[in-house]
């Protein structure tokens, strides 16, 4: 922990006063800055902010490049210029426009959300593309080009002004920012950024994936419906080609220069994509603005060439990007021209100097200046849920196999476990074990053979449906929800959130001290141990280990065999990969060793070691290095 | 000719290497023994540079090659046939090993018959390769994908080859012709740094082994001599 | 520290009621897309309008009660977007030293930004946008005090002598396109309107949309050939235009093009090359140097800007006017106060002398059951241009007395 | 001829060849993809650079060819230049960061474009008669032509060089595993910024053909971006071939929307086909399943 000066509040307290702090502000700019430009200004900046704390749902927490939001919010706009023309009241117009964008976006999210990265951002770019479209062709109904005026309708038999209208946009925004700032805290939303970092283990571990997806872009479309009516009843008059490609990417951009998973972030990127054109119009202002970016972007390269090393590409392109800035501003005798080009160079420098927005980059700054108490943890009570006890194997695979690519990775195995058993599960490397362990979780579907667990057949290739019928695992190689804490990566595995049972698993895998940190501040032998507690707190009556005590050190092997044995004690059926000897030795009842995608050999781990088809397997056999004498054909290399 | 020095590395801060020091000398067959996890393959890869060490030096034929590229090491000499075969999957058996003589190939032209003497030799040494030179490589079975990663290696006429775990997931019929393959090598003067899981197999061929646990040398010596040392079979099976 | 300073007195010094006005000093206002689609427009039209305030401050200001004042411009950049139009024009009327705004090229814009305007009492002359929507609204909102001016021909007077042009060549049978933008769809809407009063002189036998940025427009050509269109009424901006010339010369289909202004401006009669000889469109000017009247503001506007052809000459001319309008009703106010330009806009009394035209009470006193109080152009004073060998001239030679002489209303 | 037939022919023709150009871009999309899993949102904008620097080569009194090879040269270095700047640290860093860089920097090209060579839509001159040819009653002018023939011979060439070469070889294994092909020897980094330097040499060809036809203009890519990504979605990211075939249906399908339901809808073949393309099969068309890992 760093030092810094000990505010003794809490850093959710500080949030919350410096939130009030900010709204009190907002909500009284308007007495003492009486304009009605300043009043435009700010009510724009709060509709924006509205849409972009929907946005940063998407491309914040989802982690995936939403370029939908400018067409919903034209979508929400719509609907509610269509509501007031036909004489609904405030609210219900205002209901009208998220339902406009909610419908909608619920038709592309289903087909969308099954998709990563750049086919996301696509499926989404076309949909704005069409809904634009939509809206311009259906001329009977929006009135096409032409677009369409309405008037601000009653708010409840009182006349909204444009101050008080004003205030009616803060207050839906502090609400929204409140509301969005719960939903992602609450286990949805620890599962969606579980889902960013791992999909394979949230999966795996029936966290669930698309549901909460689909919350996800929910709130973000509806927050653009509500948002879109907003700006109807602010400007009074709608056009279909003002929600194009160029407000879609101002949008964008807003929400990464501001700062990413953060409603924070999203009001300052509502705050710099509104004021940003106002900047160029004021050359002295615009000056002080890059001269102090050149000054910000300067410093990391500048250290790295005291510090005689070559500034990393992350450090020199900021600084590159903010030089250009100033020689347009010293140069170009007319800045607005060069709007986009001057935008576009901002960015640049936000998006590779700070790839966590500004707020990101000012959040951290002030964590290493202030320290602010932890928040207290729950005290453990709970733990381990012993499974119901039942008379069939918790797991039978029948003579399942599969290849990849013309290799054989499993041949023909048939295995079945009894409850409360650990079955070992060793071999060479490459002989197919991880394999194995993937065929009956349902990540790969087996090319012939069936697996059931506890009596149910899984179904082919669904991760889910195993998790479902009580199977729980751990990865070889380690799929941590970086971005979570130990806490939460447990929380978020519970069928429904049980802080204390939480922390009393933490205390069963030894991580009680650790519970505050964040999984990418975790050691790697700690993830072992977090990952197995991850898999208990789905309550599993089968937990499959791949690997667990591959990377640890000896302490540490000792803690996991004891841990081990421990898990077992409570009944829960376990299938153990694992190469450390001792591990197998001390903890396995049974052991099945397979060679080359077969099972060679299935007994306790004394006939085991004691079986020369294994011992053949592990060290060799004479037979297969040819002997000295023999001729082969001689390379003259 | 190779020798690396205190070697520390691994994957994202932790360190699976933890202070290794070795040396092959030139014309040798050295191998590196131990059980799945003790560093043999993180060992094989900082050494031709997939891996960047933390700390520690490595030197090729009298050069310092620490912390060059994978490429820069490979054109040296230095060729690594990597776990699990890595073919390309996609391009014919032919094309991949070609792609093994790639830094002498002209870029455009006639880079076949340029090549094909070389080519020439690598059937000879794997006739199955040359029934299925047209074939795609992702469609041979393991043991050809083994053959094939050999004769890629080969191909580049390395100075020094490091075998990564050439017996990974193949059928002990099939691993026999991949040990005579890496005999073949050793006659053929090429030293070698053999990574290998089945002890006996490695300890069989090589002239001097190091026995690597949780990332450090826990045994070195004479490959006959720790053949018979108990110890080692102990450390397998534990 | 510094920039937040530096912030802090923007923000004073945009709150601060600005009684204090710079004695000698008129602020007027010039907005207009300077960047986006309809760039050529606004640019010329801003062009044009710093042509005159240089020209005047040169002459040492205008005589406001007695003293010379300087005019100072402030631009303002709507990018032809609706809600950027509608912030400036919220940013403009609540700078509070602003006399007068001159601009506006997209309908769109004028639509959603001008009640600001409105409200404010600020005065001000939409030019060179035609669409009729941005005074419409005004009448059918029934307003009883207007200080919005137009000074375009407007769509109503162009569409009228498009569809007349028609009728002239002895044509039955038309296809109308227009391109889908707010002023493309209007203007369909003001022909079509045009057509019906010829009392079934012409019919329109196919009606076609084309998109902004749409190069291809073979389908809609085929289809109006398939109707059996003698002539091809378009509505549109430049590129689109051109792509609608060089399809026709594709397909072989030779039937005359008609439409409105825009078919003068440079990327029409640049891009359509040979394919854009013959086609007809209403203007208010014409960049022609024998034209006596014409010639020193065209010679003035190419030695200023450095080009050799005016971008939109119709917009240029317009905005210069429309300053030189201006400054007179400020002169005649003889006050800088938005409400008293107002009142002197609605009953000039001395007579300007434009590129266009000598102008004599161009607008009268607000009717919200006459748009034409407000519009300054008449259909007398607008005449049919043709494209000939990449320049516009006269369609009607005998045309040539209107812009001498000038409408003088 | 039916003469309504005859324009739904003339239309599907037009289209069809129109289609090509989307084809070649999409094809720029493809190399990119395939060398290190990304492609440029931004490649309409090198379409539109190399045009314009086309266009100001031709005005400088260079043969036509000469241009265009320049052309061809400059957007070889701007898509090496992408690259370098956009997409090799975000890849890095395993972040969706080069999707918002590759959209900045078409960006910024736009703003420069607009004032270097100004905002307006400009004619490009190309050595052919603009005149058309009439086949059975059809007419197909030299410049759509030209499109046609320029992206099927580019793409040719390219997959000629791909596969009959070593470096193309050597461009082909750097994509199927970049780890085993450093071992061989080969640079893997250069043979990514190969990969996008192609891709931004036939962004700009496809600008030098497509222009004469569509004129240039700073936006004039901007539509053909999109186009261009639902063929490549559409078609799969693996085949050539599927890419040609994409590009002239869909080509001929937009032209035939258009033209039977109004021109307002003509995008809508290619958005519907990419919504449903992603929806149920999102490896393409032609494309190959993709196998997950532990």
């Amino acid at each position: 922990m760093s030092g810094g000066i000990n505010l003794g509040i809490k850093e959710k307290t500080a949030e919350h006063l410096a939130r009030l702090a900010l709204f009190c502000f907002l909500a009284f700019l308007p007495m003492i800055w009486q304009s009605q430009y300043a009043l435009g200004l700010l009510t724009l900046m709060a509709v924006y902010g509205i849409l972009l704390i929907g946005l940063d749902a998407t491309v914040g927490y989802l982690g995936q490049v939403n370029l939908a939001q400018a067409a919903l919010f034209g979508l929400g706009a719509y609907g509610t210029a269509l509501a007031i023309q036909s004489g609904l009241p405030f609210s219900l117009a205002l209901l009208a426009g998220v339902m406009a964008a909610l419908l909608p976006g619920a038709a592309l999210a289903l087909p969308s959300l099954r998709l990563d990265g750049p086919q996301f951002a696509l499926s989404t770019l076309s949909f704005a593309s069409l809904a634009v479209i939509v809206l311009n062709e259906s001329e009977s109904i929006t009135n096409g080009a032409l677009g369409i005026s309405v008037p601000r309708p009653l708010f409840f038999s009182m006349e909204l002004d444009a101050r008080r209208f004003y205030w009616f946009c803060l207050i839906v925004l502090s609400a929204v920012w409140w509301a969005s700032g719960l939903l992602f805290k609450s286990r949805i939303g620890l599962a969606i950024e579980a889902l960013r970092d791992s999909p394979t283990a949230t999966d795996a571990l029936g966290i669930g994936s698309l549901k909460h997806k689909a919350v996800a872009f929910a709130w973000g479309s509806s927050l653009a419906g509500f948002a879109g009516g907003l700006h109807v009843m602010n400007f009074g008059y709608l056009q279909p080609s003002a929600f194009g490609y160029d407000l879609m990417v101002i949008l964008l951009l807003g929400v990464v220069f501001g700062g990413r998973r953060n409603q924070w972030g999203a009001f300052t990127g509502a705050a710099a994509v509104t004021m940003l054109p106002n900047l160029l119009s004021n050359r002295m202002m615009f000056s002080v603005f890059v001269t102090l970016g050149c000054l910000v972007a300067f410093t990391a390269p500048l250290k790295a060439l005291l510090a005689r090393r070559r500034p990393a590409f992350s450090e020199s392109a900021p600084a590159a990007g903010m030089a250009l800035c100033f020689a347009l501003a010293l140069f170009v005798p007319n800045l607005e021209l060069w709007r986009k080009g001057i935008f576009a160079l901002f960015l640049f420098s936000a998006v590779v100097g700070l790839p966590e927005g500004i707020t990101g980059a000012l959040v951290s700054e002030i964590r290493n200046l202030l320290r602010f108490s932890p928040e207290p943890l729950p005290a453990a009570t709970g733990g381990i849920s012993e499974p119901a006890p039942s008379d069939t194997a918790p797991l039978r695979t029948r003579n399942i196999s599969k290849s990849f690519g013309g290799v054989i990775a499993v041949r023909d195995i048939s295995i079945a476990t009894e409850q409360g058993e650990i079955l070992g599960l060793i071999g060479p490397n490459g002989s197919g074990k991880t394999t194995l362990i993937n065929l009956v979780t349902g990540l790969y579907a087996p090319d012939e053979g069936s697996v059931e667990i506890s009596g149910r057949r899984i179904r082919q290739g669904s991760l889910m449906a195993a998790s479902a019928a009580g199977a729980s695992r751990t990865f070889q190689n380690l799929q941590p929800f970086s971005s979570l804490t130990a806490l939460e990566s447990i929380t978020v595995c519970q069928r429904k959130i049980d802080k204390p049972a939480a922390m009393a698993l933490l205390q069963i895998v030894g991580l009680e001290s650790k519970a505050r940190l964040r999984c990418s501040e975790l050691s790697f032998g700690d993830l072992r141990f977090l990952e197995i507690g991850r898999a208990l707190a789905t309550q599993p009556s089968l937990l499959l280990l791949d690997e667990p005590a591959a990377g640890m050190a000896k302490p540490d092997i000792a803690r996991l065999i004891e841990l081990i044995s421990s898990i077992r004690d409570y009944g829960i059926t376990i299938l153990i990969i694992e190469h450390h000897q001792d591990v197998i030795t001390e903890v396995c009842n049974r052991v099945a060793v397979m060679n080359g995608g077969r099972l060679i050999a299935l007994g306790t781990p004394e006939e085991i070691r004691r079986d020369p088809l294994v011992v053949e397997a592990y060290l060799g056999g004479e037979e297969t290095v040819p002997s000295s004498g023999d001729n082969h054909a001689i390379l003259s290399c | 000719m190779l020798k690396a020095e205190n070697i520390f590395a691994g994957y994202g801060g932790s360190n699976v290497l933890k202070g290794i020091t070795i040396e092959v000398p030139e014309g040798s067959c050295v191998a590196l023994v131990g059980a799945n996890g003790a560093g043999k393959s993180t060992l094989a890869k900082t050494l031709c540079g997939l891996l960047i060490p933390e700390k520690g030096r490595i030197v090729f034929n009298g050069r310092d090659i620490t912390g060059l590229c994978a490429s820069s090491i490979s054109r040296k000499g230095l060729c690594l046939c990597p776990e699990g075969r890595r073919v390309f999957a996609p391009l014919s058996v032919e094309e991949n090993l070609l792609l093994g003589a790639f830094p002498r190939l002209p870029s455009i032209g006639p880079f076949r018959k340029k090549a094909s003497g070389d080519l020439e030799k690598i059937y000879g040494m794997f006739p199955i390769l040359m029934d299925r030179k047209s074939q795609q490589a992702g469609s041979l079975s393991g043991g050809e994908q083994q053959m094939l990663a050999i004769g890629r290696v080969l191909m580049a006429k390395p100075r020094m080859v490091i075998l990564d775990e050439p017996s990974l997931g193949l059928a002990p019929i099939v691993l026999k012709e991949v040990f005579e393959a890496i005999v073949g090598l050793r006659r053929a003067g090429t030293t070698i740094l053999l990574s290998e899981q089945f002890a006996k197999n490695a300890l069989a061929v090589s002239d001097r082994a190091y026995i690597l646990e949780n990332g450090t040398v826990v045994l070195e010596g004479p490959s006959s001599e720790l053949a018979r040392d108990p110890s080692v079979i102990e450390a397998y099976l534990g | 520290m510094k920039a937040f300073r530096s912030i802090l007195a923007f923000l004073v010094a945009l709150s601060l009621p600005s009684d204090v006005r710079a004695a000698d000093v008129v602020k007027i206002a010039v907005t207009g897309p300077f960047s986006g689609g309809s760039a050529p427009m606004g640019i010329s039209m801003r062009d044009g309008a710093k042509l005159a305030v240089s020209q005047i401050n040169r002459r040492g200001g205008i005589l406001v009660g007695g003293k010379k004042m300087q005019i100072e411009v402030i631009e303002r950049d709507d990018e032809g977007k609706n809600d950027r139009g509608a912030l400036i024009a919220q940013e403009i009327s609540s700078m509070n030293d602003v006399s007068a705004v001159i601009g506006t090229v997209n309908t769109g814009v004028a639509v959603m930004g001008d009640k600001y305007y409105v409200q404010k009492g600020i005065v001000k002359i939409i030019t060179p946008a035609a669409g009729s929507a941005s005074m419409t609204q005004w009448s059918r909102a029934g307003a009883a005090d207007l200080p919005i001016f137009r000074f375009a021909a407007h769509d109503g007077i162009q569409s009228r002598m498009v569809v007349e042009q028609a009728v002239k060549l002895g044509i039955r049978k038309v296809a109308i396109f227009h391109d889908d933008t707010n002023y493309g769809v209007s203007g369909r809407d003001d022909l079509l309107f045009q057509v019906r009063n010829q009392a079934g002189r012409l019919s329109v036998v196919d009606i076609e949309k084309f998109a902004v940025g749409n190069k291809d427009m073979t389908g809609q050509l085929i289809k109006a050939r398939m109707a059996g269109a003698q002539a091809i009424l378009i509505w549109g901006i430049g590129p689109e235009l051109a792509a609608v010339a060089s399809g026709k010369k594709k397909l072989g289909y030779n039937v005359p093009l008609i439409g409105g202004w825009t078919l003068s401006m440079s990327n029409f009669i640049d891009t359509a090359g040979p394919a854009g000889n013959g086609a007809l469109m209403p203007q208010t000017f014409i960049e022609d140097l024998s034209v006596a009247r014409a010639k020193p503001f065209i010679m003035a506007y190419r030695q200023a800007y450095r080009v050799a052809r005016i971008p939109s000459p119709v917009s240029a001319a317009q905005g210069y006017d429309a300053t030189l309008l201006l400054a007179e009703a400020i002169h005649e106010a003889g006050s800088t106060q938005p409400s008293k330009i107002k009142a002197a806009l609605e009953n000039l009394t001395g007579v300007v002398k434009g590129a266009i035209a000598d102008w004599k009470k161009p607008w009268s006193k607000w009717s919200p059951a006459n748009e034409e109080s407000h519009e300054a152009f008449r259909r007398a004073f607008t005449v049919m241009g043709k494209v000939q060998n990449g320049r516009v001239v006269l369609a009607d030679p005998a045309d040539r007395a209107v812009l001498e002489r000038g409408p003088g209303k | 001829m039916n003469p309504e037939l005859l324009a739904y022919a003339q239309m599907a023709v037009s289209g069809g060849l129109m289609g090509m150009a989307y084809a070649l871009v999409a094809y720029g999309f493809q190399l990119t993809f395939a060398a290190g899993k990304a492609v440029n949102f931004g490649q309409g904008e090198l379409v539109m650079l190399g045009a314009f620097i086309g266009l100001t080569l031709t005005g400088t009194g260079l043969p036509y060819w000469a241009s265009i090879s320049g052309a061809v040269a400059a957007g070889a270095a701007l898509g090496w230049f992408v690259e370098k700047s956009a997409v090799r640290l975000a890849l890095k860093q395993h972040n969706e960061g080069w999707i918002l860089l590759t959209i900045i920097l078409g960006l910024f090209a736009v703003s420069a474009a607009e004032n270097i060579w100004g905002r307006e839509d400009l004619p490009y001159p190309a050595p052919w008669d603009d005149g058309s040819i009439d086949i059975f009653g059809i007419s197909v002018t030299w410049p759509e032509l030209a499109v046609a023939g320029g992206a099927l011979g580019v793409m040719l060439l390219v997959e000629i060089a791909k596969r009959y070469t070593m470096t193309g070889i050597a461009v082909q294994a750097v994509s199927a595993d970049p780890d085993a092909a450093e071992l061989c020897g080969i640079r893997s980094d250069a043979a990514t910024s190969l990969s996008w330097a192609v891709s931004g040499a036939a962004a700009a060809f496809a600008g030098t053909i497509i222009a004469p036809v569509t004129t240039v203009g700073p936006t004039m890519a901007a539509a053909l971006t999109l186009k261009a990504f639902s063929v490549a979605v559409v078609a799969g990211l693996d085949s050539a071939i599927g890419l040609v075939l994409t590009g002239i249906f869909l080509g001929s399908a937009e032209n035939l929307a258009g033209f039977m339901l109004g021109s307002g809808w003509r995008e809508t073949p290619g958005l519907v086909l990419l919504m449903l393309a992603l929806a149920l099969r999102p490896q393409g068309i032609f494309g190959k399943t993709i196998i997950r890992k532990v």
